[in-house]
């Protein structure tokens, strides 16, 4: 079930170029939220337009939850703006999660796509569930973790300047030494590209995968019908609901790999 | 001091939800209390499942939105089995909203909802969806066959029969008077502007199906416009909506002319406004001494 | 990079300020650098000097505003006497926009212009305005008139002939089509949008005339609507414009199809927004090296 | 000759009961404007309503112009929130301005309304002319200067709280006995039911009367014709143009009281 709950604003830190790191003290949410889930934010009071903001939990600790962003517009760029203790309005926590299973779990974020990735990296953390976590973006100041490949920790970049020169496949496939692929659950988010890049391969090697899909949405719960992704075909006629078509905020935004058609939306 | 009578049916208050932004009322259960509406109506639905339109389905404008869902919905043999039954038990008046593409679509699914008992008090029906090659627009524009689709329904129901226009024509009030003279119990106003968004970046329509429904504030004037120009020459009521987003938008639309309203898109932003509406309305009630909201009715000083 | 050709006449930009939102051009000075803009076109002259409306004739809206100014004007007597000399020495270029309220009325005042030896270089005709009893709007509504009223005109200059077409109407493309087969060089798309306002603690309508027409952010999505439905069916050029204010605005509506566009409510907050604009545009060809502006056309991917 | 200018803010101070007075670095329009005038405001750089907010000028001293303004809306809201040394988007001077002329002034204000008697005053404590100043509100928290009849600061609140006790119509009866109203020349701005009962005074007793107008302006320098008042029938026909409706920003703000046929616009 979800709530609608003012949250206070605790901190709001810059953690790599142009992202930003927030955490809000939200009782309600914070006790039930699992990894994969997100929350649909009212940017400011004054916030005129018709959307929320969608953005994932990248963690919940005792009555608080955190965020990861970028400010890529008028919605961000305002939540950059928060000021402490500020009650900010969310509604949450929405959608559906990761789902572990006996694989090992090999997390891929890149861009935007971090903080969910990040939310369950902390749990295995807490569990003790050996993993690995790859991270991709396309400069050096865009991450904000090491590279440590020894720790399972493996960092890349388009332009080379930090980790593994490359992109996120690149950095999966120097863990092919150490684990089969066959062996592992990838649980994946980012752009787009990158989100449709691991989709093929784990389609065509038949790996275990999962991925959280991105799209505008206006209302977060399932009410509007506009966050529509589209499944491989079903074969099944055209006078079928909800077999073509699913809506991310509900039926996702968690997807196996193979269910997707495509990762643009 | 909302309550607000429709034919012979009470409602608590004047607030209704619009189709197509509250699912069947399940969706907002712990964001909001159904029970504070004066009704819900229902997603449209259709004589077969629609899958609806491909993506991209919506998109942001200023102070707007375009969408073009396409009437998505699970077909009217699936709805009398898995909604009817969940409608009944909610704490609100429903009224089913459906649409079509041939007047025997909409006889038949129409036929299927009257037969099957549910507690419903109404109909509101679509013929002005802008987002379906066939869905309905050629109702919605055309006086002649508004008026003989709203016969064939009146004969085959005693519930509220609310015929939903289009502000997209060039005289909405020719097909509101055709509503009328079909016997409609009401007339709802408006459904979404014909509108189109281009992102220049990816040089693509924002909706794959390049036109799509315009729907939120920016709309209002033209929805008020629709509701004034519909009271001028109408005998039956009026069913206000578009761009509806805080109690004084309510009062705009009754002093313009409307009877009940209904809120649409603010409720994907604030799943409880219609129920904080209801809760400024009887406050201002209160402020001027009236005893009904719909005293304010005809009090436009021009 | 942002010349347009339209007729015999190359435009330096694409950029117009559309009637009734930038005066004669002199009401800018010092705020604005009208040599930079494509062209001027000037508010609508009648044959007739109209006061216009009482107020209250503009109200703020989300995204945009009412107005119903009512062709308020000093008449083509005076226009020719007064305005004229002025405008011919102004570094851009003129189109005057006409409105009338009937059929001789628009041919009176276009032979009086047309006899006087400005330097304009054509003629917008406004069909569409929505604030005036008797203000042009039964020809924007009928494909029958506009084809007559744009063939009358036609045979009277050889200068461009646009005409302004209304978005209030079920298929602007049927009036499009009758412009173009009256002979129009161009169709301008769109004049504003029906719209209402109501001051809920005065209980009055916030227009004098009740209706107005809404303008700004708002209408974009439906002025990008019907610039694109028309251009598939017209062969003429389409001169866009609806809710512009900013160069990305430009770029979205020469994808749907125009040629030329219009700002209009922007320069009321930004009186130098269309010379800003043009900048923006040229930042964008070479970014994407193009050699022209309207390479884009066509490139929309549906 | 208006200017678009980018002006500094200089202060922002409170002065009243929700009435700001701000100072603004702005050299262009300082050195040309004159009381009466006006400059029409960008509240902020997002702001996204079509209209901008038209603001009287309340002085001009080297290169800085004064505004004093109710925070009524979002547009005054965002106003009061200036920072200083932000830069503000102003376009200005705009209208005409009063008259003076050998009579003797007695200056009328009251609500949003004082800012141009304000100018007016102190350009004429500046230039030694004798004169009346008379402003009225609803309560006393609503005045920012002393009640000092004898200096002929002459104060004046609808609940008697401070000054005299009832509106600017009781204020300006006071000063009858110490001088001929048909020797003074009224310059009037405030809230129109203020204005209205002074121009019905002053046109029933022949005074000498300045009003400035105030309606909603979508450009502020004659562009839209948005901003019509109504004159009093001169008895031309309906065939003319600008003899039954003036624009308030180009014509005005100022109008002669006996050519007003109302200030409620
Ligand atoms: C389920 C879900 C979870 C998300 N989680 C996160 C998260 O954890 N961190 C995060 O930073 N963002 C996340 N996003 C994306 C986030 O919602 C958008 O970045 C945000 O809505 C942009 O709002 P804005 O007003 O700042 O930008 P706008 O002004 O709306 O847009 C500015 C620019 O950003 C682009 N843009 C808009 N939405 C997206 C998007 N979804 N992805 C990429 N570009 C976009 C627009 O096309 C435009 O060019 C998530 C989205 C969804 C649907
Ligand atoms: C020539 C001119 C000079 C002005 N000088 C001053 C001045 O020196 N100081 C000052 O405080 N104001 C002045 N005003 C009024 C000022 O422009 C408005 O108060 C302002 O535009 C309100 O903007 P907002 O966004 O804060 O309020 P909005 O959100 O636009 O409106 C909020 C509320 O205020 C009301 N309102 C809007 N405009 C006015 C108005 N003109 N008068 C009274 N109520 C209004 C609205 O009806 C609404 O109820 C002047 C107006 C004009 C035309
Ligand atoms: C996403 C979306 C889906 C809609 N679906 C329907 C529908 O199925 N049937 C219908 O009659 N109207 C539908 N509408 C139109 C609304 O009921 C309403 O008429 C319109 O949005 C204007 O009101 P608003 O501005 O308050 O949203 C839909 C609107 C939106 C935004
Ligand atoms: C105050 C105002 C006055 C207008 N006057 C005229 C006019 O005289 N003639 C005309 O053809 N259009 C007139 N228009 C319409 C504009 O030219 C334009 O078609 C419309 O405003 C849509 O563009 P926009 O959203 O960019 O403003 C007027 C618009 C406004 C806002
Ligand atoms: S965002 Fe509304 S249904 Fe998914
Ligand atoms: S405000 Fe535009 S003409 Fe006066």
């Amino acid at each position: 079930m979800a709530f609608q709950e003012s949250a206070r604003v605790k901190s709001v830190e810059k953690i790599a170029h142009n992202t930003f790191q927030v955490f809000l003290e939200s009782p309600q949410i914070s006790k039930s939220v699992s990894p994969g889930q997100f929350i649909n934010i009212l940017p400011s009071d004054e916030w005129d337009r018709v959307m929320r903001r969608p953005m994932s939990v990248s963690g919940a600790e005792g009555s608080d939850i955190g965020i990861i962003f970028k400010a890529v517009g008028s919605g961000t760029d305002a939540m950059r703006d928060w000021s402490i203790d500020e009650e900010v309005d969310l509604v949450g926590p929405l959608g559906n999660s990761w789902s572990i299973s006996d694989k090992v779990p090999v997390l891929i974020g890149g861009g935007v796509g971090i903080a969910p990735t990040w939310f369950l990296h902390n749990e295995l953390l807490a569990k003790g569930v050996d993993h690995y976590l790859i991270m991709g973006s396309r400069t050096a100041n865009e991450h904000f973790i090491e590279h440590a490949p020894k720790e399972k920790l493996i960092m890349c970049t388009d332009d080379g300047s930090f980790g593994i020169s490359g992109n996120v496949i690149a950095g999966l496939d120097t863990i092919r030494e150490d684990l089969a692929l066959s062996e592992a659950k990838l649980f994946v988010c980012g752009p787009a590209p990158m989100m449709e890049a691991v989709r093929e391969v784990a389609v065509s090697e038949k790996i275990d995968c999962e991925i959280a899909l991105e799209t505008l949405m206006a209302c977060g719960f399932g009410i509007c019908q506009g966050c529509t992704m589209e499944y491989v075909s079903n074969g099944s006629s055209a006078d079928t609901y909800r077999n073509k078509f699913g809506l991310v905020c509900m039926d996702g935004p968690v997807f196996k790999a193979e269910e997707i058609k495509t990762c643009y939306l | 001091m909302l309550k607000v009578k429709l034919k012979d049916i009470t409602f608590d208050t004047p607030i209704l939800v619009a189709s197509g932004t509250y699912g069947y009322g399940n969706e907002v259960e712990g964001l909001a209390d159904v029970s504070k509406l004066g009704g819900i109506i229902t997603k449209s639905v259709t004589r077969l499942p629609r899958e609806g339109n491909p993506p991209p389905r919506i998109t942001e404008t200023a102070a707007g939105m375009l969408n073009s869902i396409g009437l998505a919905n699970l077909g009217v043999e699936a709805y009398c089995k898995e909604k009817i039954p969940f409608l009944n038990e909610l704490d609100t008046k429903i009224i089913i909203n459906v649409a079509g593409t041939a007047m025997s679509d909409y006889i038949e699914t129409f036929e299927m909802l009257e037969n099957h008992g549910g507690n419903h008090v109404g109909y509101e029906i679509n013929i002005s969806c802008p987002n379906v090659k066939e869905g309905g627009m050629e109702f919605g524009v055309s006086p002649k066959m508004t008026e003989q689709l709203t016969k064939e329904l009146r004969s085959r129901t005693d519930r509220i029969l609310i015929m939903k226009l289009s502000p997209n024509v060039t005289r909405i009030q020719d097909i509101g008077l055709a509503a009328e003279a079909g016997g409609a119990d009401a007339v709802s106003a408006i459904n979404t502007v014909v509108g189109m968004g281009i992102d220049v970046k990816k040089r693509k329509v924002k909706l794959h199906t390049i036109y799509g429904g315009l729907s939120g504030p920016a709309i209002k004037p033209v929805a008020l416009a629709c509701v004034h120009k519909l009271n001028k020459v109408l005998s039956i009521p009026i069913i206000g909506l578009g761009g509806i987003s805080t109690a004084e938008d309510v009062l705009e639309f009754i002093l313009a002319g409307a009877d009940l309203v209904q809120v649409g898109t603010i409720n994907y932003k604030h799943p409880s406004r219609g129920m904080t509406i209801c809760d400024d309305l009887i406050a201002f009630c209160k402020e001027n001494n009236m005893s009904n909201i719909l005293e304010l009715q005809g009090q436009l000083d021009k």
